[in-house]
């Protein structure tokens, strides 16, 4: 992790994904006008700051070889949690916070249990958490309920200069903190090694006598934790609560992390480069918009056809670079 | 193979008989216009195509991958099947049996279109067949020029609303693919290198199996079987609606397979299991429409019901809570680590 | 480690059986393949759960029901089939689980230093520790898993099968390791099937059979013979070894099977010729990591080569996929079971018959009646245990996973069959009749490509050696009366 | 569609001033495609964008808020001359908007509203009243069955759990019967707004309440063409044993209705692209408009279904 010379074979994907990101980027500024300029790029991040809070979430459960498709609801729960305790219950936000924090948090937990505790699948378990969480927003209200509230909107309106007329969001602060975060707690601390090594192989971690059920438990928390924080940065984001927001967000998520360059099957892969991957699906949406002359249909063929160039570059790019190194992979 | 299969039968049965409480007649079957009814055959007809696209994905999945495009796959099927009968009229069949064709190609071609990024270029097979799932749909609605098109041709509605021998045709197609799929798993070298694919895909390959055509096969099935339940779906309700149809069947039916008793990790499969996961599936959608579940917490019972299905499944949970009654008879059939 | 019994579904691995463990002391756990050695070690371990037994460490009771208690009671292992993660470096591979942390975050710099230091001053390996683990072979990995165990301060110290894939080199390292740690009062259980380094480390021996006790005793008290036959449960007479005469075997050198010019492969190999005779048995010696892996599966196209041609009984062959090889005739079992062998999930008698049917594709299916034949054959052919084509290859112990694999090769009745390590992890009887039945396949025709690390078994058994150094085929060696291991290991270390 | 190309030449010969004879970059944020309604819809808006002479950038949301949000942020940084979009959801634009309203570009509504207080963000919304079509399809209803003695039972195909039109159009029928206490809703279950959902519910609730049912009352024509074809199925004869009524007036309604299967369809009508473009020609030429200005809309039965199916462009 420190050491430079590991620069080499396995940042790889990482280094190509950030280099397709840029050829994007060129090639969007060079095709439509007021496509280069900062504000496009920080507006990736500022209409994915959930998004990226939700993919470091899943980095860390992908990492573990599991999977998380409880996200979005989580969202979409969290939403409506704060909503209707803001507008309903009329309590401060100073509370509303921590309890929406919670939701996803106590979820997250049970479903690492679950997983762990009677050895359930995690595609299963968190599938039924997804339903569970979604039906639960709806138990609070079919409609939608919106925020007016003058903290929400201090958080959603607030315009955070960086000079040059540009600007990002306070959601973008948190995200890049949570993913600073998390870079360190993947590297720097024991839970994370954990779970690398655990994605590894889970019987070798269990005999190498690593605490691999309360990692487990943990990593799901954590995803819970980060879906609801995700969820608190789209109800600012939104100023709504609301049981249809964020759907299908789990799969775009457990894209972009993919395209970071993490393998589903655990063990391999970072942090940054999920933010990457959210960021190559910003641009792609980006760059549709920017055409605009796409019919419904032909937006979604579009984003298809992109994501596949995407991933076959990528593809073709690691595997090139494999064929010229010496050592042999076992995977 | 004999006790994975007992517990989702056993919540099968559950999830029939809690119909029946609330329906005196619900195992009844009657003669009505010459066909057979009834709630139990109306749970076959409806969930054929579920129980089709759950066969796919059992081979899919048994190769430690997964096909998110079937839903899109379904939808392109039954756009491409519309399209080709919408103009036709009258008897004659050669429309018809163009339109099966059709599907049966392009559900071929999209199968190896996901076979191809898999094994030969290597893409994670979830993102691979994402990319179909977002696609295709924008392919339907192409075809269909985002409108729904209904077809008034009535050979193409035998397809999924026909009856044959009193009985639903479609109940025919799936025992058909689901015996082709046993026979082909069974009966041919094909399930033993699935499985052997599956589990440790580089010992296969050093045992001199072409795991990249294996890989090939499972998506060109997946996508046949979605294709044909695509056919299926539109022929039932006489149109084709490109942006709704299949609409989360890839995750029903990864849910039945899973049920079912195949884990996602590859290796072993279950089709008769995945069979009788995709029938808990529909008999508990079926139920929710029957006894009049409010439709805002139809997704908090499914969850629950879920929940339930797996725990059970679960030797851990089951020796947790029936434990202090069956303990002993228990024991000897576990793993042999103790309990106390 | 009193009256431990414990039972799989259908199996009695163990029943009533007792170890005991002295401080300063090593203690041997000897068995025939499938006796139960891995599975006690596992229990005292926590990996499973025993039914019935105790077990006392210093005077107290304890029940182990994890690995992670096992580690902070003091009992610290490395367990028979390479357990790491091969995603991770090797330091964190020796660190992690007991990371050293500055300030609350771990100190890679420290770990990394530490690393390097234990493996270069205990067991002489200086590797690239920052590298992944997935880039060594099995043996370096075997290494590195003996370092993660000794970085623990542990009152025991458990090796099961350490040496299986490690040189004499190593095992002299390593058994300068043991007697150090010996001396600073650990007490260590240490499982091999090589009687020169059971007499050669340990003090007392504990031999299991078929899952029961079958005694306790000093090492230097019991005779060689007297303990194989206490072992297998037979006398001894029946034990007829080959004798190295027997596998001079006189073969007529005029039909040449594969012929193989100017072979390499970029970082791997450099080029090299080799020519296989039909019926001859060829050995490749070479230190840890010379290169006989990478030859060896060049040979069967598991790795593309990025020169040179090969001329299979004449006519040149492109072996770039094991398919391709497999249809020339060439088979090739590996040396790491785990990751390149088995299919865990399968049966005894799937994973015997996987080859086969590779190559009758995919409709020409073996009928289930035959196959049952088939496996029932080479299960009585190989003394495999429990000789039920039905278990789980998984369940099996490692020596009889290993016999299955052999299985699977000796099936395809090949005519050029490359064994990368085929007695690892194999009981004396069973090495034996491998050994034995290699010869009489040769006589049949068949020729045999053969890599181990025990030089005395490739001087038995082959007519030409091949030795590699440093990724490079440095000699080959006519194999006649004249040649002493002395020689062999002359020209590994080269100078 | 005679009101389409009529409307469009009259706004080109009213605005002669210089302002809007330019050429104006709209840029338009649509749902979906998830029904045929959306596309006709979408295709009305392209069509009547076009046929002014002004240039479109069209995004399609996908169904997802935080894609909408996106598209108009990416209008805004394209410097467009007015925004038009389909909110996804009522709520949760307020942010966004405001950022549009400082760029000084105008923001128009179209087919649903937006729930924020400060109106000053937008400038009109033009669509349709899905609570009153709840209330005409009841009126409707009421005025069928007012001979009727005793209790008439109901089942309702809902939409999409939790979207508007599903909500609203609920809602207003709900306003309606519960003063006639002999309709009665036995049934209510979503049917997703599609024709398989519609079909399969139906099944459903034939099989467990069968002869009982009166009426069929269906969030949208797509899920009950589909609970026609369940009702035949049956064995019952859908539009006499069973009424059906639906909302948006479909063509396939249409046939339906022709053909003697279903009973009503309360319009909602989706071609409103020409007075769209008008609305914004108008406000950029700094003419006063309307904070809501209303689609016109009407109800079709059974029998002016046969002749009025001919003229049907969606
Ligand atoms: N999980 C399991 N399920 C069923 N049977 C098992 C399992 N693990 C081990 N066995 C059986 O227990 C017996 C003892 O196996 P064990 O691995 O302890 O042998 P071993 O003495 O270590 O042999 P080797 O020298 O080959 O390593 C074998 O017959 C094996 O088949
Ligand atoms: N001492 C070492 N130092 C550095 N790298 C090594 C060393 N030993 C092995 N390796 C690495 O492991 C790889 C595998 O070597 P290979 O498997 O060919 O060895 P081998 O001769 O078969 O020996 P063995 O099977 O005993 O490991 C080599 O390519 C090399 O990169
Ligand atoms: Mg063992
Ligand atoms: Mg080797």
């Amino acid at each position: 992790m420190t050491n430079k010379l590991q620069l080499d074979s396995k940042h790889l994907p990482l280094i190509a994904t950030i280099g397709l990101f840029i050829v994007m980027f060129i090639f969007g500024s060079l095709r439509y006008t007021g496509f280069f300029s900062t504000q496009v790029f920080l507006n990736l991040f500022i209409d994915n700051a959930f998004l990226i809070v939700v993919a470091v979430g899943m980095t860390f459960v992908i990492l573990s070889g599991g999977i998380d498709l409880s996200v979005g609801s989580i969202i979409a729960l969290t939403s409506m949690v704060a909503a209707s305790l803001t507008m309903n219950a009329q309590l401060s936000p100073v509370l509303v916070i921590p309890i929406s924090l919670l939701v996803g948090t106590v979820l997250g937990f049970c479903m690492g249990c679950l997983i762990q505790y009677y050895n359930l699948q995690p595609f299963i378990v968190t599938l039924a958490g997804m339903f569970l969480a979604r039906g639960l927003c709806y138990l609070i209200s079919v409609e939608s309920i919106t925020i007016d509230h003058k903290f929400f909107s201090f958080m959603a309106s607030t315009r955070i200069p960086v000079g040059g007329g540009n600007f990002i969001s306070i959601s973008v602060i948190i995200a890049m903190l949570v993913v600073i975060a998390a870079i360190f707690i993947a590297h720097y601390t024991k839970f994370g090694r954990n779970v690398y090594a655990l994605g590894g192989s889970e019987q070798s971690a269990l005999l190498m006598g690593l605490p691999v059920g309360k990692t487990k438990i943990l990593i799901y928390t954590v995803s819970g934790f980060c879906s609801s924080l995700a969820g608190i940065i789209f109800t600012f984001y939104m100023l709504s609560g609301y049981g249809l927001h964020a759907n299908g967000l789990e799969l775009d998520t457990i894209a972009a992390v993919v395209i970071g360059g993490t393998l589903l099957t655990g063990g391999a892969g970072y942090v940054a480069g999920s933010v990457v991957g959210v960021l190559i699906l910003g641009i792609i949406q980006t760059v549709i918009v920017f055409e605009g002359t796409l019919s419904s249909w032909w937006t979604k063929i579009a984003i298809g056809t992109l994501l596949l160039l995407f991933i076959v570059l990528q593809r073709v790019i690691v595997a090139r670079s494999k064929t010229n190194q010496t050592t042999v992979s076992s995977r | 193979m004999k006790s994975k299969l007992f517990w989702p039968i056993v919540i099968l049965l559950i999830i029939l008989l809690i119909n029946l409480f609330f329906d005196k007649n619900f195992f009844s079957i009657e003669v009505k216009n010459g066909y057979l009814t009834g709630s139990l055959i109306d749970i076959l007809n409806r969930g054929a195509p579920l129980l089709l696209v759950s066969i796919g994905m059992t081979l899919v999945i048994a190769t430690k991958g997964v096909d998110l495009g079937v839903g899109s796959v379904i939808a392109m099927a039954g756009a491409v099947g519309a399209m080709t009968v919408s103009g036709a009229s009258g008897d004659s069949l050669v429309p018809l049996f163009t339109a099966i064709g059709l599907v049966i190609g392009i559900s071929v071609l999209t199968g190896i279109w996901n076979g191809v990024l898999v094994s030969r270029i290597g893409v994670q097979p979830i993102v691979a067949t994402l990319i179909l799932m977002v696609a295709g749909r924008g392919i339907a609605q192409l075809i269909t020029d985002g409108q729904i098109m209904t077809v008034y041709y009535d050979p193409y509605t035998f397809i999924g609303g026909g009856y044959l021998l009193m009985l639903p045709f479609s109940i025919f197609i799936v025992a058909a693919v689901m015996a082709v799929a046993s026979l082909l798993t069974r009966k041919t070298a094909i399930g033993l290198f699935i499985e052997s694919v599956g589990t440790n895909p580089e010992a296969s390959r050093l045992s001199g199996i072409n795991s990249k055509n294996i890989l090939l096969m499972v998506y060109v099935f997946s996508g046949l079987c979605a294709g044909i339940a695509g056919l299926i779906l539109s022929s039932n309700v006489a149109s084709a609606d490109g942006n709704n149809a299949g609409l989360w069947y890839e995750l029903d039916a990864i849910l039945a397979v899973v049920i079912g008793g195949t884990s996602l990790n590859g290796g072993r499969f279950h089709l008769m299991g995945t069979v009788i996961g995709a029938l808990i599936i529909q008999s508990l959608t079926t139920t929710i429409y029957s006894i009049g579940i409010a439709p805002e917490i139809n997704l908090v019972v499914k969850a629950i019901v879920v929940l339930i299905v797996c725990l059970l499944q679960s030797p851990e949970f089951r020796k947790k809570v029936f434990g202090g009654f069956t303990a002993k008879k228990i024991e000897k059939k576990s793993e042999g680590v103790s309990v106390s | 480690m009193e009256g431990i019994t414990k039972e799989f579904p259908g199996v009695k691995a163990l029943s009533n059986v007792q170890l005991k463990l002295y401080p300063g002391e090593v203690q041997a756990l000897m068995g025939e393949n499938g006796a139960g050695k891995s599975t006690l070690i596992k229990v005292l371990t926590g990996v499973y759960t025993f039914d019935e037994g105790s077990v006392t460490l210093e005077g107290k009771s304890i029940r182990v029901t994890n690995p992670l208690e096992a580690q902070n009671l003091g009992i610290s292992t490395v367990y028979q089939e390479v357990n790491l993660c091969t995603n991770l470096s090797v330091v964190e591979n020796i660190f992690i689980g007991r990371e050293i942390t500055k300030r609350g975050r771990l100190d890679w710099k420290e770990m990394t230093r530490q690393a390097k230091e234990l493996l270069k001053t205990r067991l002489n390996l200086s590797i690239d520790v920052t590298k992944l683990l997935s880039s060594y072979s099995v043996a370096i990995q075997q290494m590195i898993a003996i370092a993660r165990s000794l970085k623990v301060s542990a009152k025991v110290l458990i090796l099961d099968e350490p040496t299986s894939s490690l040189d004499q080199n190593e095992v002299n390292q390593l058994f300068n390791v043991i007697r150090k740690l010996k001396q600073e009062g650990l007490a260590i259980v240490f499982v091999s099937h090589f009687l020169d380094q059971i007499y050669e480390i340990t003090d007392r021996l504990t031999v299991l059979r078929n899952g029961t006790w079958i005694g306790e005793y000093k090492t230097n008290e019991i005779e060689r013979l007297e303990l194989v036959s206490k072992m297998i449960g037979k006398d001894l007479n029946e034990l007829n070894r080959t004798e190295k005469g027997t596998s001079r075997n006189s073969f007529d050198k005029k039909k040449l099977f594969l012929q193989g010019k100017n072979i390499s492969k970029k970082g791997k190999i450099a080029p090299f010729d080799i020519d296989i005779h039909e019926g001859e048995i060829v050995g490749l010696a070479g230190l840890l990591g010379s290169g006989r892996t990478e030859l060896a599966r060049l040979m069967f196209g598991a790795d593309k080569a990025d020169t040179g041609e090969i001329k299979i009984t004449g006519s040149k062959t492109n072996l770039s996929s094991p398919k391709q090889a497999i249809s020339n005739g060439i088979a090739f079992c590996s040396e790491n079971r785990k990751a390149e062998g088995i299919i865990a999930d399968l049966t005894i008698r799937e994973n015997m018959i996987l080859a086969m049917q590779g190559i009758q594709g995919w409709f020409r299916y073996i009928p289930k009646k035959r196959q049952i034949e088939i496996a029932d054959e080479y299960i009585k052919l190989l003394n495999i245990n429990p000789p039920n084509p039905e278990q789980l290859i998984k369940n099996l112990s490692g020596g009889n996973q290993q016999k299955v694999l052999l299985a699977r090769w000796l099936i395809t009745n090949p005519k050029l069959l490359i064994l990368d390590e085929p007695t690892r992890g194999i009981d004396v009887g069973a090495k034996a009749e491998i050994q034995k039945l290699m010869l009489s396949l040769s006589k049949e025709g068949m020729s045999i490509l053969f890599v181990s690390s025990e030089i005395e078994e490739v001087l038995r058994t082959c007519r030409k050696i091949a030795v590699l150094r440093d990724h490079k085929k440095v000699s080959e060696i006519e194999n006649d009366q004249q040649i002493t291991q002395k020689d062999i290991m002359k020209a590994m270390a080269g100078g | 569609n005679s009101s389409g190309t009529g409307g469009q030449t009259e706004s080109g010969a009213s605005s002669g001033d210089s302002k809007s004879s330019d050429k104006l970059v709209i840029g338009f944020s649509q749902v979906g495609a998830e029904s045929e309604w959306r596309t006709a819809n979408t295709k009305s808006m392209q069509d009547a964008i076009k046929a002014a002479g002004h240039e479109l950038k069209f995004s399609d949301a996908q169904q997802k808020q935080e894609n909408q949000i996106k598209a108009i942020r990416s209008f805004i940084a394209q410097k467009v001359d007015a925004i038009v979009f389909s909110p996804v959801v009522e709520t949760g634009f307020e942010t966004v908007l405001q950022e549009a309203k400082d760029a000084g570009i105008p923001v128009f509504l179209a087919d649903r509203s937006v729930d924020i207080e400060d109106d000053s963000l937008w400038v009109t919304f033009l669509g349709s009243d899905f609570v009153e079509e709840g209330r005409k399809a009841a009126n409707w209803l009421v005025e069928e069955t007012k001979d009727e003695e005793g209790d008439v039972n109901i089942v309702e195909l809902q939409g999409t759990v939790g979207s508007a039109p599903a909500i609203d159009r609920k809602e207003g029928f709900e306003e309606v019967i519960k003063d006639h206490p002999n309709l009665k809703i036995i049934k209510s279950q979503t049917g997703d707004f599609t024709r398989a959902k519609g079909k399969e519910v139906m099944e459903a609730f034939l099989k467990s309440d069968g002869d009982n049912i009166d009426v069929l009352y269906a969030h949208n024509d797509d899920m009950a063409i589909g609970a026609i074809q369940a009702i035949e199925e049956y064995g019952l004869k859908p539009g006499e044993d069973i009424k059906i009524i639906g909302v948006d007036a479909v063509k396939g309604a249409f046939e339906a209705m022709a053909a003697g299967k279903m009973n009503v369809t309360v319009e909602c009508n989706p071609l409103f692209g020409p007075q769209m473009v008008d609305l914004i020609e108008a406000h950029l030429a700094g003419e006063e408009i309307e904070k809501r200005v209303a689609v016109e809309e009407s109800m079709y039965t059974m029998d002016q279904a046969e002749e009025l199916l001919p003229t049907r462009e969606y």
